[in-house]
């Protein structure tokens, strides 16, 4: 043969290299060495939180971490169901005065920040009350770029005037007063029941102020908290927690934690009953957005709890009504469906001529008689089956079912499509496919949003609405699509609203005009008699007499077809079956590490060499 | 090099032949969509979810019941607007551009062409195609403003030596020697003698410009309004690890055969038009 | 063992494949003898240094065809020599001088690298070795201080002496055959002669046979003893130089003959 | 001394000049015009004032050429701040997230640019047979295929269990050698499979182009190897369009290239930091990874020319 030697020389080289390559590659798996005898729980997340800044928690993945970094003055109940408050680092619950004004709260003692260099000596020192009133504080201090102030404004005595005063935290709110260093005391300007949930949000959790101080915005990357876990790691694709030894000593109750024998068995918790939490030595949490890598790693064995993906549901449903888990993964695994506690409803802007309020009463009812032929024409069945495999729950309303105002005689459990009704609408208020105007459906872009609005033009189509006057009005980003619709640009909002705690008043306010944009109330909606309902209702503690008054709300809400709404989601989570624990993160007080313990099998959750 | 020969080397060489009959097979399936004669049900959700091929879906349908044949033939479309108009637009931009930079070389104008070239090269592309369209948000033409700024580069750099070389040559001397402006001349002798370069830049910026969109689509900053392979590959992103392939293999197919087919075109071009008139 | 150092038999060249190909040399037969300088003479394009390239073998096998009866360089027949073994022969048995003395050389090594690889590839002489026999080399071909000219980049020098340098590692291992493919036309008038010079100069003193390429009559005249005439590829006369002036056969040689007098006039 | 010096001004000159412009161009384009943070920072019910004040704090109602002037001055100063969304100082989230992108993307780089080379030798060399034929056909081939069909491909195939399911599906938990070739393996082909086909036909053309010139053929009638002569002559020459190829990709290949490949695969690199703070408007990110990149690109202009220098006598 001709020329060639050169070339062939690499060649083999090339096959070397490959040939090394495949042999490294073939004991893949298990390199991470972590192989001591500590016990380990992996808790994947389908998103990362922002920043662990407790002021800043304002997505799940955030208070997930807070609440486990840090120390709230309360938290829900483990094990009952609904949601019952209890007292976490509180001695009891919040003592109140006869008006509902003063609460006066006792913390309890040997609680301990973690060593870290921000304290004199490196030593981690007591929490003491007056940590609680710097930290709700802060939110009222625009240098901390605080997310939780809403929860607060303008319920606290001297606290919304302590901000306009230049937020000097030496200046004493007479509203928010550390008694002595256990005891704490809120005033408030009206009763507002709502204020112990609000203490139990990752919002409210307590950090040290030389902290603080010492790391600046970094802070945000390096949480000092009392919490049962300290951080270890924490970058964009995950955090690495270790338990906080110095962790205030308190066995778990089962029996407190409202324990229920019938239903929850199973998950193998009655050995728990006098041991004190944290129970895992090490906590860590890979944040993995895709689906299919959180289900991919799942079902490796590389995290023991995931919120499993929709696309997955296929293999992982047995059953959907009830979901209950195939025979192939029940094996390994436990399931738990849990209803969110939130929904997604698409708003209309009512600030707009062409779809909401009007000046001419005549175009208002026709705008109005528009808006309802678009709700009666939303399909949430077909909604449900495609984005949600049929297990959410459409509901009819703002109250969403695992709301305990919930009515579930008036909100349909599915509300009906009503295609005929729909274009009966139409035509009566004189709408025709060519004087119908064009819609904007808002949506920052993703594959699913884009799918979203795709379906939502195919349901207009099916009411004569020409697909061209259904436009899609795309955002880069989350921030971009927000401002647009917080400044009353959008037509039509797809949100999703999480609740704070379990009172329907705070969907309500989703409702209430003083809300409107730059407030939450991205409806734009306001409604005199719905006004009059919500401030009255706003301060009355839970009882029928409120119930009843928030069931009128939200059928004055649904008759003046203000936004399509709504569908809870179902959510399918999965745990490693040698756990003992009841995973729930529907809802937005975060989920506690400490409770989680191996079960009876433990073996895969130490490292390799277990003996 | 006249146009006889061009066509005579073109017809000899069967790769550039493929990708012709490639390219206008494509051409004939965008005009049918443009016609309103296929695709145009590429938004109606018309069958269940994830349907296999079959008679009615010959492509299977997608997770909302979306017929894939009537969303893959519809992007041929997506993606010929798109081509055209980025290849177009900043072939033309870079031609003129050029040419006055060649022109004027050394002076003022040619520095700051240069420069601003120089400019664009250092930016990253995705950061800078992503900036201009998160800068016009929500225009549809963002993205083609992005591509038609980083593209003419190429072409003006080419055109400029072009008309460096051509500044020297006698008859343009003549032209000038016979009053003719400048422009003029631009215009009638220099642009004429660089449209070896600008025919195959073009199908060079058409490719890119495909290619392009598809990322872009898939970064959520692409194709806003209808449908485009990118978006299609975008859903399948998901669907694929769930076992679901319609999406995927439609799009990339389609996409790949376009794409091979300007390839092959633009290197029997290249050949084609070479001046010095060499082979392959 | 036989009188020539070349022998070429019927030699064809094709250029091109499939509808463009197209036959450049065209049954070419010839014989250069021992010690002998024969010139080879037609206008560009004719097919002289096809012919050439196509005795080395360093025509593109992808692109081209050569056929032949014989090719034989002293006892060795070159023909379908495989391209391995025929690299045994360049440069040690035939060697080539080319037009472009510059180009010829490697930009990027310098002189003395370039000279010794010819040594060190083909009598096996190490480093040191090499460098001392190029220093003799490049003394012989003229250069009074060899060991400048080798730290020396090609584009450093003059053509002349990167056309010196040029004979000396063809003349390196003192070749049966030299083939020099015009050698001075791309030099100065000046330097042209002095280097032709030095060419034959050396063959002479390796007793070299040199198939000399050119289209210049008068070189052809000075320097060689019988002349080859070519014209589209094909060999239209072969005589000795006085014949060739006094008695040409050929059509062709006699108006090479006329234009040439015409140029010298 | 001035006759060394004057280029070399002007050579700096012109560099600065193209920062400048850089900077501007992507200042206005990322930040002027760049996405608000704002409205995600904010909390729920938030005022109109406390909107504005956060808008404040953002500095995004400081006049242009102020905002200019500090981008310039943290540049400088390499006092990059911190990113608006995490409170990580930019300095801790690059120098996190860079070396992971580094080696991240040597292995694809190096070998795009060897297999590039060896089969541009090979196909240069063996011009206008088969195996250059076929070398070509796939280069274009490859030049056809759309990166993210590639990773889509390349994940359902050595990924999952549709595939060989050989490699974790995304992610980089890496801790050694092993779990190093375990997450880089996929991207590092992918890379491969997307590079070659631009690769191979650059170095094709530019081999064929030295293979043609005169001292190659002089080498080969003075019996130079085949090896010798691709190896030693036609390499050695085409060092600088070589050296200038590879210099000049690698900003962009760090940036843009692992940009998708970062946010697909999910590896918590420059590029995924990058296409994060595009998607949540992190300024201070972006302003740092746009502007070092124009820095880095400049230097590496310079680095370059002096690299090319020392390989070509010619120009030195």
């Amino acid at each position: 043969m001709s020329r060639r030697g050169g070339v062939s020389l690499l060649w083999i080289g090339l096959a070397m290299a490959a040939a090394m390559w495949m042999t490294a590659c073939s004991d893949s798996s298990q390199d991470d060495p972590v192989g001591d005898q500590r016990l380990v729980y992996r808790h994947a997340l389908d998103g990362a939180p922002r920043s662990l800044d407790p002021a800043q928690a304002s997505n799940v993945y955030a208070k997930i971490l807070a609440v486990n970094l840090y120390d709230t003055l309360y938290r829900y109940k483990y094990l009952a169901r609904p949601y019952q408050l209890t007292p976490n680092l509180a001695e009891g619950m919040p003592q109140v005065s006869a008006d509902g004004l003063i609460y006066t709260i006792r913390i309890k003692p040997g609680a301990l920040f973690i060593d870290d260099p921000s304290f004199p000596g490196g030593k981690g020192r007591a929490v003491a009350a007056s940590d609680f009133v710097y930290s709700i504080k802060r939110h009222f201090d625009p240098e901390t770029r605080a997310q939780g102030a809403w929860l607060w404004q303008e319920r606290i005595v001297g606290l919304d005037q302590w901000q306009k005063d230049g937020a000097d935290y030496d200046q004493e709110v007479p509203g928010l007063r550390a008694l002595d260093d256990r005891t704490l005391q809120i005033q408030l300007i009206s009763p507002f029941p709502q204020l112990a949930h609000t203490l139990a949000q990752g919002f409210s959790a307590v950090v040290p102020r030389e902290a603080v101080e010492h790391y600046g915005r970094e802070f945000a990357i390096n949480p000092v908290g009392s919490g049962p876990y300290r951080l270890e790691r924490f970058n964009s694709s995950g955090a690495v927690l270790e338990k906080n030894e110095r962790f205030r000593q308190h066995p778990l109750s089962l029996e407190a934690e409202g324990y229920d024998p019938a239903s929850q068995a199973r998950l193998g918790l009655n050995a728990l009953d006098g041991r004190v939490p944290p129970f895992m030595d090490r906590i860590e949490v890979p944040f993995i957005a895709e689906d299919a890598a959180r289900w991919n790693a799942f079902i490796a064995g590389e995290v023991d709890f995931i919120k499993a993906p929709v696309t997955q549901f296929d293999r992982i449903l047995a059953s959907r009504n009830p979901p209950t888990l195939s025979e192939e993964l029940s094996q390994r695994y436990n399931l738990a469906a849990n209803l969110e506690s939130g929904f997604v409803h698409t708003d209309f802007n009512m600030d707009d001529p062409a779809i909401g309020y009007h000046p001419d009463p005549d175009q208002a009812s026709r705008n109005k008689a528009l808006r309802c032929a678009i709700v009666n024409a939303f399909d949430w069945d077909q909604r449900n089956e495609v984005f949600y495999y049929g297990i959410g729950r459409a509901f009819s309303g703002i109250i969403p079912p695992t709301a305990p105002e919930f009515d579930a005689a008036q909100s349909r459990l599915a509300p009906q499509r009503d295609i005929a009704g729909a274009r009966k609408l139409l035509r009566e208020a004189g709408w025709n496919p060519r004087n119908t105007p064009v819609l904007e459906y808002g949506f920052p872009s993703s594959v699913t949003e884009r799918q979203m609005f795709e379906q939502f033009r195919s349901f207009m189509a099916d009411i004569g609405y020409p697909p061209d006057k259904v436009r899609p009005l795309t955002f880069a980003t989350y921030g971009d699509y927000a401002r647009a619709y917080l400044n009353r640009e959008v037509m039509l909002t797809t949100t999703g609203w999480t609740m704070d705690y379990p009172d329907a008043e705070n969907t309500m306010q989703l409702f209430y005009g003083a809300n409107a944009s730059p407030g939450s109330n991205s409806a734009n909606y306001v409604n005199p008699e719905f006004d009059r309902l919500y401030r009255a209702s706003a301060t009355m503690p839970p009882s029928p007499m409120r119930t009843s008054i928030y069931r009128s709300m939200n059928r004055i809400v649904m008759e003046d077809c203000a936004t399509i709404s709504g569908i809870s989601r179902t959510l399918i989570l999965l745990w490693n079956r040698e756990l003992a624990m009841l995973p729930d993160r529907s809802f937005v007080g975060g989920f506690f590490f400490r409770f989680v313990a191996p079960g009876v099998g433990e073996s895969s959750l130490r490292g390799e060499s277990s003996d | 090099m006249g146009t006889r020969r061009t066509w005579a080397h073109l017809k000899g060489d069967r790769a550039g032949l493929v990708g012709l009959l490639i390219v206008l097979f494509f051409l004939g399936v965008a005009a049918t969509v443009w016609l309103g004669w296929l695709g145009q049900g590429w938004s109606e959700a018309s069958g269940g979810r994830w349907l296999t091929p079959n008679a009615d879906h010959w492509f299977g349908t997608n997770l909302l019941g979306q017929d894939i044949f009537a969303r893959s033939v519809y992007s041929v479309r997506t993606a010929f607007e798109i081509g055209l108009v980025v290849a177009l637009v900043s072939t033309a931009l870079g031609a003129g551009i050029g040419a006055l930079a060649g022109w004027y070389a050394d002076s003022w104008i040619d520095g700051s062409v240069m420069w601003l070239k120089g400019v664009l090269d250092a930016i990253p592309f995705y950061l800078f195609v992503a900036a201009i369209a998160y800068a016009l948000q929500g225009q549809w033409w963002a993205m083609h403003l992005a591509m038609i700024a980083t593209f003419w580069t190429t072409t003006a750099r080419l055109v400029r030596a072009e008309a460096m070389k051509l500044r020297s040559h006698d008859y343009v001397r003549a032209a000038q020697a016979m009053g003719l402006t400048d422009m003029r001349i631009i215009w009638r002798h220099v642009l004429p003698n660089t449209v070896h370069i600008l025919l195959v830049q073009a199908t060079i910026a058409f490719v890119a410009a495909i290619k392009t969109e598809v990322i872009l689509s898939f970064l959520g900053i692409g194709v806003q309004d209808g449908v485009s392979w990118g978006l299609m590959l975008a859903e399948s992103t998901q669907e694929v690890l769930a076992g679901h392939f319609a999406n995927f293999i439609a799009a990339s197919a389609m996409l790949f055969l376009l794409v091979l087919g300007f390839n092959l075109l633009s290197d029997a071009m290249q050949d084609a038009l070479d001046p010095r008139g060499g082979g392959a | 063992m036989t009188a020539s150092a070349l022998d070429i038999r019927h030699l064809s060249v094709d250029l091109g494949s499939g509808k463009e190909r197209r036959t450049v040399v065209d049954s070419v037969s010839f014989e250069l003898r021992r010690g002998e300088v024969l010139a080879l003479v037609g206008e560009s394009g004719c097919g002289k240094s096809k012919t050439a390239e196509a005795i080395m073998g360093l025509l593109p096998p992808g692109r081209s065809r050569v056929r032949a009866e014989r090719i034989r360089l002293g006892e060795h027949e070159l023909k379908d020599l495989p391209s391995r073994a025929m690299r045994k022969f360049r440069g040690r048995d035939i060697s080539m001088v080319f037009q472009e003395p510059r180009a010829a050389l490697d930009p990027v090594f310098r002189v003395g690298q370039q000279v010794s690889s010819v040594f060190r590839r083909h009598r096996g002489h190490s480093g040191s070795k090499a460098r001392t026999a190029s220093a003799e080399m490049l003394l012989r071909v003229g250069f009074a201080e060899p060991g400048r000219v080798m730290r020396a980049y090609p584009h450093e020098l003059s053509g002349g002496m990167c056309q010196r340098i040029g004979i000396a590692m063809a003349m390196a291992c003192r070749p049966q055959v030299l083939i020099a493919d015009e050698p001075t036309s791309a030099l100065d008038v000046t330097t042209q002669a002095q280097v032709l010079a030095q060419l034959i100069r050396s063959c002479r003193q390796e007793e070299t046979a040199v198939l000399l390429i050119t289209h210049d009559l008068g070189v052809v005249a000075q320097y060689s003893q019988r002349a080859l005439v070519m014209r589209q590829g094909k060999l239209v006369e072969e005589a000795s130089v006085a014949d060739l002036f006094t008695r040409p056969h050929n059509e062709y040689t006699r108006s090479l003959l006329t234009m040439a007098q015409a140029g010298m006039a | 001394m001035r006759e060394v010096m004057r280029p070399l001004a002007r050579k700096l000159f012109q560099a600065l000049l193209l920062v400048v412009g850089v900077t501007l161009i992507s200042f206005l384009l990322m930040v002027w015009f760049g996405p608000d943070q704002t409205y995600t920072l904010i909390g729920k019910n938030a005022t109109t004032e406390q909107i504005a004040e956060v808008r404040h704090q953002l500095g995004y109602d400081d006049p242009f050429l102020l905002r200019y002037g500090e981008y310039l001055l943290e540049l400088v100063t390499l006092d990059l701040g911190v990113s608006n969304a995490s409170g990580e100082s930019v300095r801790t989230l690059l120098a996190r997230t860079v070396p992971i992108s580094l080696v991240l993307m040597i292995p694809g780089f190096v070998l795009g640019n060897g297999v590039g080379i060896a089969l541009g030798l090979a196909s240069a060399h063996r011009r206008g047979r088969r195996s250059d034929r076929l070398i070509t056909a796939l280069s274009v081939t490859g030049m056809s295929i759309s990166f993210l069909v590639v990773l889509i491909a390349f994940q359902v195939l050595f990924s999952t269990p549709y595939g060989l399911d050989l490699f974790p599906v995304r992610g980089w938990r890496v801790s050694g050698w092993t779990s190093y070739l375990h997450y880089v393996t996929v991207p590092t082909l992918a890379l491969l499979f997307v590079t070659f086909g631009y690769n191979t036909r650059f170095y094709r053309a530019l081999f064929i182009e030295e293979i043609g010139r005169d001292h190659i053929r002089a080498a080969r009638a003075l019996g130079a190897s085949e090896s010798v002569i691709l190896w030693k002559h036609v390499l050695k020459n085409s060092m600088v369009p070589i050296i200038t190829r590879i210099m000049f990709s690698i900003p962009l290949v760090v940036i843009s290239g692992s940009l998708l490949i970062e946010s697909y695969f999910g590896i918590p690199g420059i590029g995924q930091a990058t296409f994060e703070a595009i998607t949540s408007g992190d300024q201070p990110v972006l302003k740092a990874v746009v502007g070092l990149t124009a820095v880095a690109f400049v230097a590496i202009q310079f680095l370059t020319e002096l690299l090319c220098r020392r390989l070509d006598p010619r120009l030195g």
